[in-house]
């Protein structure tokens, strides 16, 4: 596994891997069989492993996340994938009302070993309902795992973690990340686990996706100015690591959080109110969120790139937080 | 007295179906009692009236097949076999509840018996039966799936997805529409510009019948010959079963909105009466016969309410069980 | 309008008020029209005002956004009922992604003069599906109002501001507060200001709906103990009242929120986090939020009782926030 | 060349449609260049192949009339009178583009001229399109709304819910379903059980109907008709009209899931070459006109072009417009 690959192959290995190993895995979506997914991340895999258990549905979300659902508590592990993530929207309560719940509901008689993946995030121009960050609009609902891979390494690690997982779990894809390249490793992080990406001693980054490399970008800016950034990387807000954010903040007094998506409701604002209530004596200072405007993403490239944070944006902020 | 008549059934099973009915009716007169004495908590839908569908659908499964149904659904739960106490314990939310307290009236589940839960959001459950029905495809069971849903159902967007993939990928799942000619308080003819429900399969070139939701056997005859279809992978079916709820939507709803006289012509066509009166036409069955169901299924009725009663609440400690699997 | 009514009877005279002084209003939901509605909240207003203006749905949530947002669009000010306020679930695109964009997306060709009401909130045993305070689902879309009364004084203001707004609007009403009386009084408040409902100064105490009549009876125990509480409703949580809420922090030092919903992604995170990031110097001590535990809402009144924030548990948590 | 072979349209009105088809069909050329040279953002949908559709229903809508459709929307949104220049410029993300550069290739909308929007998610729209409707019955404006959706619409729940809500209330609304065979890669047969769409309108007890979406006179019928059923209060209709798009779902999707020969097959009946080369059958046109057509259609869209790509985009200090219409 020392060869680097795509974010998109890392997907495409994880899933391959989980239905090599395992014949209850099966995964279904609009185009994931036999045209291998608008994003081409389940390239390949009709022809391994045929239409039984690769397979197209009809353009119909809430029947493919029932279809997962009821699935996965009849013996199988499925895999559901949601194009574009903002299309959550159509099959909502499937998700928060019933597959969340399912479980509690019956009174813990079953697992719910689901899986649905779903491509978001913006900067490519996709306009206002294909380029949301809609990984907040679970954070309300307890019984569902939120992963946010930011590398093919996490892709790959957070996306079996899921399959294997015996709870619902959502892996948040994001698109302009599928052609960046890295290494599988197993850094053995299970789910439920924050990755420090980048240790550091004056201010605590925590980032997500295209922004934690937007972050990593501007700390390296910031230490040629002679700032030390700790970026964290949470790659699930549920759980969420908060041990390990307060350690960071523990010793460098100062917490910056980076996140595309709008302030309100987010899990930026989670981890801020959650070190604000447990860890209030390790701040020196007041904490910051860059976010992005509380706007709709517009389709103009001047307005989405002035409203998504960019890593000057993102840098100014870690500055002011130090000097605050 | 031909076998057709009894289709195919002997003495036995006949007793056994009047004695589900009857313990069904019983038990949702019990729940409304203890609704009506605050142990019910919020409200709660019975199906008095409405018996003989969940009854005849569930008797022509066999081990292995599973059930969806609605809030409406203490009759189904029971018809497959969910001990009487511990539904009654759900919905009196006890910890020894067949969810431990946790689903209540509208959620009942019972997945050792196949009764794979009640789904209180309207249409929630059909794509859910499309998963049961995905499993048992690609696993290669032949078990198959009954899924429950009321007339004012088939007007949200859940049923037409979940019946065109069901379609589509020929799954073994047999939908059964109970229409009780309302949605809450909406005549069907209010919501639904066409009156034959079962005529909207064709959209999903499913076959398709309506029969008397009422006549157990014709229920049974019906969705028997649409579980042999299912299981010989020719996909699903969709039947439409004509009855009536005898009570009100749900909670004290007197159901004012019924035109007069309804209810009244519906009762002489009660699913339970119409089959207690049959049955002593059966060879090998008496009125005594019937009289002996209608007794065993009271005290049945009877034991488990008081067991029911009798059990502890959940410990509010336990409350953050069962909420995943595998906490990280 | 010095006579106590009950909320539910305010919802009923905002909406015949509004159906009353601009022909334009329209009222579409399912029972809505003959049967007043399943808590009773339009009774009567099908009967005044006739079927055409008064209508009665199938049971097609998306079909009922979408009418409404359509319908807004075109001349109408249409106001539509979602009945438990859970089955937003079964509706969230038509509500996130069409009502909330459409005006950004068309370059502000239009206002969009639509209202949502739907009926959330628990301890009255309706179990997971239909207990939940939904208004955090929407707190990541900018381009929707979001209300939330407690009092019927609340209940009738907002609901016509709502309704007279130009933008769309959802005001959530609390099921378990319909039989509660009040008087109608014009304060005067818009959508966007907080009132405060009980100054004091030892702690900021800021709690919608339900929980702001359990805040007020522990801040009555408490004044017997000597602590003095500042009671803050923000009334709307979009757009969120900030500076009432950092006026009152400024001069109590402290800080509590509570909330009935789960604490991730929540409304009471966003002030805190808003305090933390805007006010940090402000804060004496930590602050603490009070919120559901985060689990679905059981059936069972044992459990669902110890989920849900008690008086007593907002005064303990109150009293710690003043010891911290 | 009867009158009834002209759809009763003279001379100007034949060759306004002709011009319409023509300038989308350019327009469309010119957005897939602009796309190659990374202009277009993300991806565009493009409708070559499919005009005689919008411009044919377009052109049966009388002043007040409104419409909806798909990201695939261009062709629509022209055909009810949207500028050239100012949809070019939408699409290239300009200030002046009819949504500001907010809405983008997929969002396109100019409320003067009753184009309501492009939606982007499948099938949202519907329900949108009963909300115009249910606006002129209160109302009484006796406008219509024609709604434009693809034939892999027809199976999400919006599709159903909307077609229902149309029917029971008997909105003034003319469902037009573009049936190209495909939804994304996928052919219908694999993702819809019955291939002859319109024939779900069975469901709603709605009066459908399919034409050749190819012929724009026969399209134009067919909505005339539907729209004065609208507006005689009988109620909604639905319409599926057979086409096919030249080029691939979006981006550069190659469409090679095609079976071989298919695309040749339709570029036979391509709705532009089959209508000008029909119209020198009538009297008073020649080919003259066609050319003149061709030619005007061409200058243009090319002038358009250039005006959009002149124009300035957004100031990101703007991007807080338009969110709320009153920010409190
Ligand atoms: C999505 C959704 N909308 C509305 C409701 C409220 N509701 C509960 S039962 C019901 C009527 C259902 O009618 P029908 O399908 O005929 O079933 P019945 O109750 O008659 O058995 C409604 C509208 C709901 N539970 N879910
Ligand atoms: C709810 C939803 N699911 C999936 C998509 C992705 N998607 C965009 S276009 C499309 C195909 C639509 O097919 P059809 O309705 O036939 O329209 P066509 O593109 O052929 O005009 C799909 C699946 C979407 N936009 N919205
Ligand atoms: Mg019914
Ligand atoms: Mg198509």
């Amino acid at each position: 596994m020392s060869d680097a690959i795509t974010y998109r192959e890392a997907v495409i290995r994880a899933l391959g891997d989980e239905l090599e190993a395992d014949e209850r895995v099966v995964l279904i979506g609009e185009d994931v069989g036999a045209a291998g997914g608008v994003f081409k991340a389940t390239e390949g895999l009709h022809a391994r492993f045929g239409g039984v258990r690769v397979r197209d549905t009809p353009i119909a979300e809430q029947a493919i996340v029932g279809t997962v659902l009821g699935a996965a508590v009849s013996g199988l592990r499925p895999v559901g994938e949601i194009m574009f993530a903002d299309f959550a929207g159509v099959c909502y309560d499937q998700i928060v009302n019933q597959m969340a719940k399912y479980r509690f509901q019956s009174g813990g008689q079953t697992t719910v070993p689901a899986t649905l993946r779903m491509a978001g995030g913006g900067s490519l121009g996709f306009g206002a309902q294909h380029s949301q960050c809609v990984e907040n609009w679970f954070l309300q609902t307890p019984g569902l795992k939120l992963c946010l891979p930011a590398t093919p390494a996490d892709a790959y690690t957070l996306l079996r973690a899921a399959i294997r997982d015996d709870d619902p779990v959502i892996v948040f894809e994001h698109k302009a990340l599928y052609g960046i390249r890295g290494e599988l490793r197993d850094d053995g992080l299970p789910i439920g686990a924050a990755e420090v990406v980048r240790e550091g001693g004056d201010v605590t980054v925590v980032a997500t996706q295209l922004m934690r490399h937007r972050a990593m970008e501007a700390a390296e800016q910031l230490a040629a100015e002679g700032v030390s950034c700790e970026v964290i990387d949470p790659r699930t807000i549920a759980p969420l690591d908060t041990a390990t954010i307060l350690t960071s903040v523990g010793h460098t007094g100062r917490l910056v959080c980076v996140q595309e998506a709008p302030a309100a409701g987010s899990w930026g604002q989670a981890v801020i109110a959650t070190v604000a209530v447990a860890g209030f004596e390790l701040l020196d200072a007041q904490p910051a969120l860059i976010a992005a405007d509380p706007i709709p993403v517009a389709y103009a490239r001047t307005l989405e790139e002035a409203t998504l944070p960019s890593v000057e944006r993102i840098a100014a902020g870690i500055r002011s937080a130090i000097d605050a | 007295m031909s076998e057709a008549r009894w289709g195919g059934l002997d003495r036995e099973a006949l007793l056994g179906l009047l004695r589900q009915m009857i313990e069904i009716r019983l038990f949702e007169d019990e729940v409304m009692k203890l609704f009506q004495r605050n142990l019910v908590r919020a409200s709660t839908h019975l199906c008095q009236g409405q018996e003989a569908v969940p009854v005849g659908a569930c008797s022509a499964l066999e081990p292995g097949d599973t059930m969806t149904c609605t809030y409406r659904g203490h009759g189904a739960v029971l018809a497959m076999g969910t001990p009487l106490d511990r539904s009654m314990a759900e919905i009196l939310g006890k910890e020894r509840g067949v969810c431990a307290g946790r689903g209540g009236s509208m959620h009942l589940a019972d997945l050792t018996v196949g009764a794979m839960g009640s789904f209180a959001v309207v249409g929630s459950h059909l794509p859910f039966a499309c998963g049961t029905g995905l499993a048992a495809q690609v696993m290669g069971t032949g078990s198959v799936s009954v899924c429950f849903f009321g007339d004012g159902t088939t007007n949200i967007g859940a049923f037409h997805e979940a019946l065109n993939l069901a379609s589509v990928w020929k799954l073994p799942v047999v939908f059964v529409c109970e229409n009780n000619l309302y949605g809450e308080y909406s005549p069907i003819a209010s919501t639904t510009p066409v009156t034959e429900l079962w005529r909207r399969a064709a959209s999903y070139a499913m076959p398709s019948a309506r029969v008397d939701g009422n006549d157990v056997l014709a229920v049974r005859a019906a969705v028997a010959s649409a579980r042999a279809r299912a299981a010989a992978e020719e996909g699903p079916t969709m039947i439409e079963a004509m009855t009536y709820r005898h009570m009100g939507h749900s909670r004290s709803d007197p159901a004012a909105y019924r035109p007069e006289g309804e209810l009244e012509r519906w009762m002489q066509h009660d699913p339970i009466a119409t089959f207690a009166a049959a049955l002593p036409d059966h060879d090998a069955i008496s009125e005594d016969d019937v009289e002996a169901v209608r007794h065993a299924a009271a005290e049945a009725v009877a034991g488990a309410l008081e067991r029911a009663l009798s059990w502890p609440e959940p410990e509010p400690r336990h409350r953050f069980d069962h909420v995943w699997a595998a906490p990280a």
